[in-house]
């Protein structure tokens, strides 16, 4: 375990001994067990993530439901993506969530139009996105460091303006869109009047659920997740691909000197473009994934906010690591979805066995940093995470996987020095 | 034509309050190089120094007036000032309807203290880190200061009116040989530019003029130089951040009587104030401020029902259209300076 | 008929003339260094032979294609490479990866796409790094983090980079700026090396005195943005207007 | 429909206390669950958990927040603490406070963030993860449709909180949705008649409206009901929702010959609109001879308080005010048994956001012990075509075809001189339910379609 997640976000260019194999689908070693490492979280997710029974006062901690196991994996993704721009070229775009709000669209409205398969949804919401970030990407690209990210921010703050009011046709505005049952739907029958549309893959509702009970544990297998989950690992999968590719390098390489890279007889442009739409199809892919799992989509998610929780998510698990912008994206959906739902009266459940005024005083510390308070909570670890893991969770995690090998082996190296051994290949 | 000349009013307004934003953000970027997304909560803190300002004034002590009941039938407690007990109800009605003003007083030595405790005991263990990693930091920081505020102020937004002497109009119409009434301007909003012109005027006399101004500028366009020549540029920037903070504040003070204070405020300005400083191009500070009276008058005569009706939504989007001409026209923006932010 | 021939070229920022009629021709196979004193207009030529700045007047060309109008890469991309003033290597990359760039370079163009295959199964270009650094005597470096090597390695990494593109024209902007005088001499050698065993122009814009009388065979002054004289190194020395124009203000030096 | 769509962990919260100790793992479909009890998240056991879905960050957090007190306060009432609230003076005696159908209430809380997608994920959560039966609450209609959408989907019930939107029991109906709360096309109607009392027929409005789904509505409402009354609309101007200084929309009042100004605004957006209104000297203008005046169609009390003074003298609407029945009288009986409890628990009195949700999970509690079945489609036929009454708005009607709450409206004015900050408003009058009814097919309501009720299994 330990070894796995000391690896886990290097970037770090093997040697090339002809004896080295390629192992796992032509993946190297340690990237080949970073994979099979995350091809087993996600696939044992429901029982990671549900560790309390149901029932008892910690279960308020549980996240395996389909809902937010289906966000983890998404927003994975969208943060994979928007990793191998700004993580492998440095360029940091504010306003990836266009793109994402973009997939979304387009998805429901294959939906809509064509049929509820998923498949083709997907496949639409990914190649708009693509297009869409191309044009955007081609225009601001011209422009580096703050200008690229303002260029970027005032698209996706036109988008989402123009969606909320101008485009409420077709966006729906304020309220979103969602499915009828009087959709056109091309290449389905037609639903009978009044029952509602669902997502479906070749007739498997995306809803679909399958429960495990185990003593007093309850562990939920959904079928919307496990698809949603393939689609991470295989994203996943091309993610390392990238990074380890001569077109990986060029990204790193533009992102280290594009002076050198132009008098090296390569333009940089065209690299940093395909990076962009690369990034931006991975967007296109988690909307397309948001409304086969949740057949809506609101124009929220094109919000500058929604740009920077994916900024966010990046840096705080660590960019330009692999497994980084995963991490970071499950904490803050974890924050969002389970800290915000702690209200006073569970609060009061946990501290029941205290004294009365103990339990009281320890209520009213508590309390401002849950439920409504969330917010509260999440600006101080990304304080917290900044200023003591300045290369976000993954150096968090190697640090101690660093700790614990000098414990076990009685030598190597000097936590402060793998650091920063680490950062400089990252 | 009074149309236009009110909306050139209304965009000078707007942009007093981009422009202050701006220049603070500014000077923290050029002097520190530090991308602070906790700007806009800073210009919210100032808000809510008024509002601070204005319940300590009128801390007060219940008293219970048989005479009358409350909504449950219990008799009513009436509040009275304590501010009244000192100075009597006449010149404590006064102080009260003064609180705005007043609240500069509180204001100035407060933000100053907020930004030196935050340049000192944070943002300077960023200089040196990637700006992502100062966004990180700074973005944090802004959420938690906006939750605070909200933990004790609520979310609603808290009315803070002027002082009644400014409430109402001025009315430019005969002085300007149009009808009368044809262009009236409510006081407040133009105290609200004055005050803006007599700040950026200040800051910018301040760098010119004096000696910590004239290393401070050195040092925004070349900081190893001037700590080889043995300058403390460290301690001089720190106080650069006080100021920058003050400035962002006393533009939230003034605000207030313009739209009531809420905690969030400061994150509705946020992207609007980076995109009006990377318009007027990043290290520049009369590029920001231009661009914040730009951008206040586009945006102005962009809401122009007249305008809407050509083009619907454009009021939607006009600032940011501005933006992407103006930096694909001008790589740098209005007066950015070369290789400020641009990696 | 030189490899590198520039004609008339004259170059103005706002009022400023930086160059003006520029006449320059650098034989094939030799190497040809370009002197003068501060200001002389020596870096905004060499910025007008690689496409950074365009020239006002005159033209550049290079094996007889002219060379103006084309951005940096392109530039590169015909045979010519260019070494920095200060060292300019992906400072965040293993050597053996700045080592790897130039290689893909020349072999796949300015730009290709190639987002799966990895980087270490492409043999033929880690062989050929590694060959080069064997070549440059910096195999041992290889995983050392470019940005932590000395001054002097970050030039020798520079010019191997440079090297491994195979350009026909090599142009040095002042490559011994700020060395200390072991790594001037090494420096000095690894060119002179260079020299011996490739097909190669050299081209170098150098301040110190030392260096271009170890390696020059030709020497261009300028002063003031227009050429003084050209000749061999022996007549440069004597030369009394060289002299007065470069010689004597740099005495102090 | 075979499959389930929503796993049901209340049927296995309590199915786990049985099994407690067992090791065996014992694999179940959803299908095999729906099958014995033939809906979602049958309550097991004896309790039954509501889920409170409301803002709790973001602009409306403090209307959420109120809200939320107005749950906890039904819950109490509902298992039979506190003084009971509005349970004695509702017209329904079937709630006796043992919960519902003997199960004891529990409920939990999700933050709706107001944007569709969080609201979904926070109800999904509260489906899927704490077996909720009935979800409510939400301050904003783009977030009603959205989880209202969600619950037709998911197979439960969706009491909808603070939503005045006409799409919410219009084009954007559902058969598994329902709302208290009045909408624009009632805020137009109510108004109207008064507005022309009060301010005469001949008059030019100028309507500043928020450029979204709600704000069209409401202006489309008020548009319709002020011209049938003689009103000329000179100017509609739509206005970013983003928007915080609105001086440049509000200065072309001043040019134009309007005398009154519409703002179609709610939360923030009103707030900062009125109070640039009232800066700019509307207030005291006399326009064509007449007093200008400003009308805000959609009224609250936490917005009332946000704009503070500027608010004295302004008309609009309401659902619900704590003082109807002290000033009109018993027909608005439950009124002041609400505010007695909320104000003895909370120390000030309830906001409509709270009343309404406080109604609706009565309502709720109220169908399902009438239909004796936590069902969902029992609950959809015990509220469809309901009469009740005691519950402060007087006698009130489900409608069965939209699922819309058919009830007087309250025409409300801003104080002039406040007593504190609980006391903004005064009541005008009181339009009559029959003048705010309209047909189901309604052209402002066209479009939609309830469906069939979807038990979720």
């Amino acid at each position: 375990m330990t070894d796995q997640t000391s690896n886990a976000g290097a970037v770090r260019p093997k040697p090339a001994a002809p004896a080295e194999k390629t192992g796992l689908f032509g993946l190297r070693g340690k990237d080949a067990s970073l994979l099979v490492f995350v091809a087993l979280l996600t696939l044992l997710a429901p029982f990671i993530l549900n560790p309390f029974p149901t029932g008892s006062a910690m279960a308020q901690f549980n996240a395996g439901y389909p809902d937010l196991m289906q966000r983890f994996v998404i927003f994975g993704i969208f943060a994979i993506g928007f990793n191998i721009l700004f993580g492998l070229t440095g360029y940091l775009s504010f306003g990836h969530a266009a793109f994402l709000g973009v997939g979304s669209y387009a998805g429901i409205w294959s939906m809509k139009l064509l049929t509820l398969n998923v498949i083709p949804s997907i496949v639409v919401s990914v190649i708009v996105a693509g297009l869409f970030s191309l044009i955007v990407g081609w225009i601001s690209l011209r422009r580096s460091g703050i200008y690229f990210s303002i260029l970027t921010l005032a698209f996706a703050m036109m988008s989402y303006a123009l969606a909320y009011s101008v485009l409420t046709p077709i966006t729906g505005g304020e309220t979103g869109l969602q499915l009828q049952y009087f959709d056109p739907r091309i290449l389905d029958g037609e639903l009978a009047a009044g029952t509602t549309p669902r997502a479906n893959l070749f007739g498997l509702e995306m809803g679909t659920s399958y429960e495990l009970r185990f003593g007093s544990w309850l562990f939920t297998f959904n079928a919307g997740y496990y698809i949603a989950a393939a689609c991470m690992l295989a994203a996943f999968y091309l993610a390392i691909r990238i990074f380890r590719s001569p077109f990986g390098m060029m990204l790193r390489a533009v992102k280290s000197n594009q002076q050198r890279l132009n008098y090296t007889g390569i333009s940089p442009k065209p690299y940093t473009l395909a990076a962009f739409v690369i990034s931006g199809m991975y967007a296109g892919l988690a909307g397309g994934l948001l409304v086969a799992m949740d057949t809506q989509v609101g124009a929220e998610r094109m919000f500058w906010t929604a740009s920077g929780e994916v900024v966010l998510m990046t840096i705080l698990g660590g960019a330009g690591t692999l497994i980084g912008p995963v991490l970071g994206a499950g904490f803050i959906k974890y924050m969002e979805n389970i800290v915000s739902t702690i209200n006073k009266s569970t609060l009061e459940g946990w501290f029941a066995f205290m004294p009365d005024g103990l339990a009281d005083f320890f209520v009213t510390i508590v309390y401002p940093f849950v439920g409504k308070g969330w917010h509260l909570t999440l600006g101080l670890l990304f304080m917290a995470v900044v200023i003591f893991l300045p290369g976000g969770l993954v150096q968090g995690g190697q640090k101690i996987a660093t700790v614990l090998r000098r414990d076990r082996k009685g030598s190597g190296l000097e936590p402060g020095a793998a650091a920063k051994r680490k950062q400089a290949e990252d | 034509m009074e149309a236009i000349i009110l909306q050139i009013l209304n965009g000078l307004d707007k942009g007093s309050a981009y422009a202050l934003i701006a220049l603070g953000l500014t000077l923290i970027f050029g002097t520190l190089g530090v991308v602070n997304f906790a700007h806009g909560a800073l210009f919210m803190l100032g808000a809510f120094c008024a509002v601070t300002f204005s319940r300590l004034i009128q801390m007060s002590h219940t008293v219970v007036d048989e005479t009358r009941t409350d909504f449950l039938g219990n008799p009513l407690q009436v509040d009275v000032p304590y501010i009244y007990d000192f100075f009597g109800q006449a010149a404590g009605d006064v102080l009260i309807d003064w609180a705005v003003p007043l609240s500069i007083l509180m204001a100035i030595p407060v933000m100053i203290l907020i930004g030196v405790i935050m340049e000192r005991g944070l943002i300077r263990h960023f200089y040196k880190r990637p700006h992502a990693d100062q966004i990180l930091v700074t973005f944090g920081l802004a959420i938690v200061l906006q939750e605070v505020i909200k933990y004790f102020y609520g979310a609603n937004p808290i009315p803070t009116p002027a002082p009644d002497a400014f409430l109402g109009s001025f009315d430019f119409g005969l002085m300007l040989g149009f009808d009368a009434g044809g262009i009236v301007y409510p006081y407040w909003r133009l105290i609200y530019f004055l005050f803006a012109a007599v700040i950026i005027a200040g800051v910018f006399a301040f760098l010119q003029f004096t000696t910590f101004g004239m290393v401070v500028r050195a040092g925004m366009a070349d900081r190893e130089t001037v700590t080889l020549l043995g300058i403390d540029i460290d301690k001089r920037f720190t106080i650069m951040f006080g100021i920058a903070a003050a400035v962002a504040g006393l533009a939230g003070v003034m605000y207030t009587p313009i739209n009531s204070p809420n905690y969030h405020m400061g994150m509705d300005f946020l992207v609007l104030s980076f995109v009006v400083v990377v318009v007027g191009g990043m290290g520049s500070l009369p590029g920001a401020v231009l661009a914040g009276f730009l951008l206040g008058i586009i945006e102005a005569f962009a809401s122009m029902a007249e305008v809407l009706a050509i083009l619907p939504g454009i009021n939607q989007i006009i600032i940011y259209l501005v933006a992407i001409v103006v930096l694909l026209t001008r790589p740098r923006g209005l007066m950015g300076r070369k290789g400020v932010m641009e990696e | 008929m030189g490899i590198l021939e520039v004609k008339n070229v004259g170059k103005r920022f706002g009022g400023l003339k930086a160059l003006s009629d520029v006449n320059l021709s650098v034989k094939e196979g030799s190497v040809h260094a370009i002197i003068g004193p501060n200001g002389a207009g020596k870096s905004t030529l060499l910025n007008c032979l690689v496409g950074k700045l365009i020239p006002d007047t005159g033209s550049v060309s290079f094996e007889g294609q002219s060379v103006l109008g084309r951005k940096p890469h392109e530039i590169n991309q015909m045979g010519i490479s260019r070494v920095f003033q200060t060292p300019e290597i992906f400072g965040d990359l293993t050597v053996m990866e700045n080592m790897m760039i130039p290689c893909l370079a020349k072999r796949d163009g300015a730009f290709s796409i190639s987002a799966y295959g990895a980087m270490m199964d492409d043999r033929e270009i880690v062989e050929r790094a590694e060959h080069m650094l064997e070549d440059m005597r910096m195999i041992d470096k290889r995983h050392m983090h470019a940005a932590s090597m000395s001054r002097g390695d970050k030039r020798r990494l520079e010019i191997a980079m440079c090297l491994a593109q195979e350009p026909r024209l090599l142009l040095l902007d002042e490559p011994t700026a700020g060395m200390a005088r072991a790594d001037t001499n090494n420096t000095i050698d690894l060119l002179k090396e260079i020299k011996s065993t490739r097909p190669i122009t050299i081209c170098i814009i150098e301040h110190d005195m030392h260096v271009v009388f170890s390696l020059a065979e030709r020497i261009t002054v300028l002063a003031q943005g227009t050429p003084l004289v050209e000749d061999t190194p022996d007549r440069i020395k004597g030369h009394p207007k060289v002299r007065e124009a470069y010689l004597g203000e740099s005495s102090g030096h | 429909m075979t499959k389930s769509n929503f796993t049901r962990r209340g049927v296995m919260k309590t199915g786990a206390i049985a099994g407690a100790g067992l090791a065996t793992p014992i694999i179940f479909t959803g299908a095999s669950w729906a099958q014995e009890s033939g809906y979602l998240n049958a309550p097991q056991g004896d309790t039954v958990t509501l889920g409170f879905n409301v803002p709790q960050s973001g602009p409306y957090a403090d209307e959420g927040a109120d809200q939320l007190r107005a749950y906890e306060l039904a819950v109490e009432h509902l298992n039979g603490e506190g003084d009971g609230g509005m349970l004695s003076t509702f017209s329904s005696k079937v709630l006796d406070g043992t919960g519902i159908l003997g199960k004891k209430v529990q409920y939990v809380t999700g933050d709706t963030q107001t944007k569709s997608d969080a609201a979904r994920a926070s109800a999904r959560s509260m489906i899927e993860k704490d077996g909720a039966i009935m979800i409510t609450g939400g301050s904003s209609s783009g977030v009603a449709v959205a989880v209202q959408a969600l619950c037709q989907e998911a197979g439960v019930i969706f009491m909808a909180g603070l939503t005045h939107a006409n799409d919410t029991t219009g084009k954007d109906k559902k058969a598994n949705g329902f709302r208290h709360f009045f909408n624009s096309y009632m805020s137009g109607a109510a108004l109207a008649p008064i507005l022309a009392a009060q301010y005469g027929t001949d008059r030019k409005a100028y309507h500043l409206t928020a450029d979204y789904n709600w704000g069209y509505t409401t202006e489309e409402a008020i548009r319709s009901s002020t011209e049938a009354q003689g009103w000329e609309t000179v100017n509609t101007v739509l206005t970013p929702l983003t928007q915080t200084d609105f001086s440049s929309y509000i200065a072309p009042v001043l040019q134009s010959d309007a005398d009154i100004l519409v703002l179609n605004h709610y939360g923030g957006n009103m707030v900062n609109s009125l109070t640039n209104a009232v800066q700019f000297g509307l207030r005291d203008r006399m326009v064509n001879g007449k007093q200008f005046e400003i009308v805000v169609p959609l009224y609250s009390e936490l917005m009332a308080r946000g704009a503070g003074q500027n608010i004295a003298g302004i008309l609009g609407s309401q659902n619900w005010d704590w003082k109807l029945e002290n000033q009109l009288g018993d027909k608005y009986i439950g009124t002041n048994a609400f505010v007695q409890s909320f104000g003895t628990k909370y120390g000030f009195p309830p906001s409509q956001a709270a009343h309404t949700g406080y109604v609706q999970a009565l309502l709720y509690a109220d169908a399902v012990t009438r239909a004796g079945s936590f069902n969902p489609c029992a609950v959809v036929e015990a509220l469809e075509g309901y009469e009740f009454d005691g519950l402060g708005n007087g006698p009130t009607l489900y409608r069965a075809e939209d699922h819309q709450c058919f009830k007087d409206v309250v025409v409300v004015r801003g104080k002039e001189n406040p007593e504190n900050e609980f006391d903004l408003v005064e009541i005008v009058e009181v339009t009559p339910v029959d003048q705010v009814t309209y047909a189901p097919d309604h052209p402002q309501f066209a479009g939609g379609s309830l469906g069939t009720c979807n038990p979720g299994a």
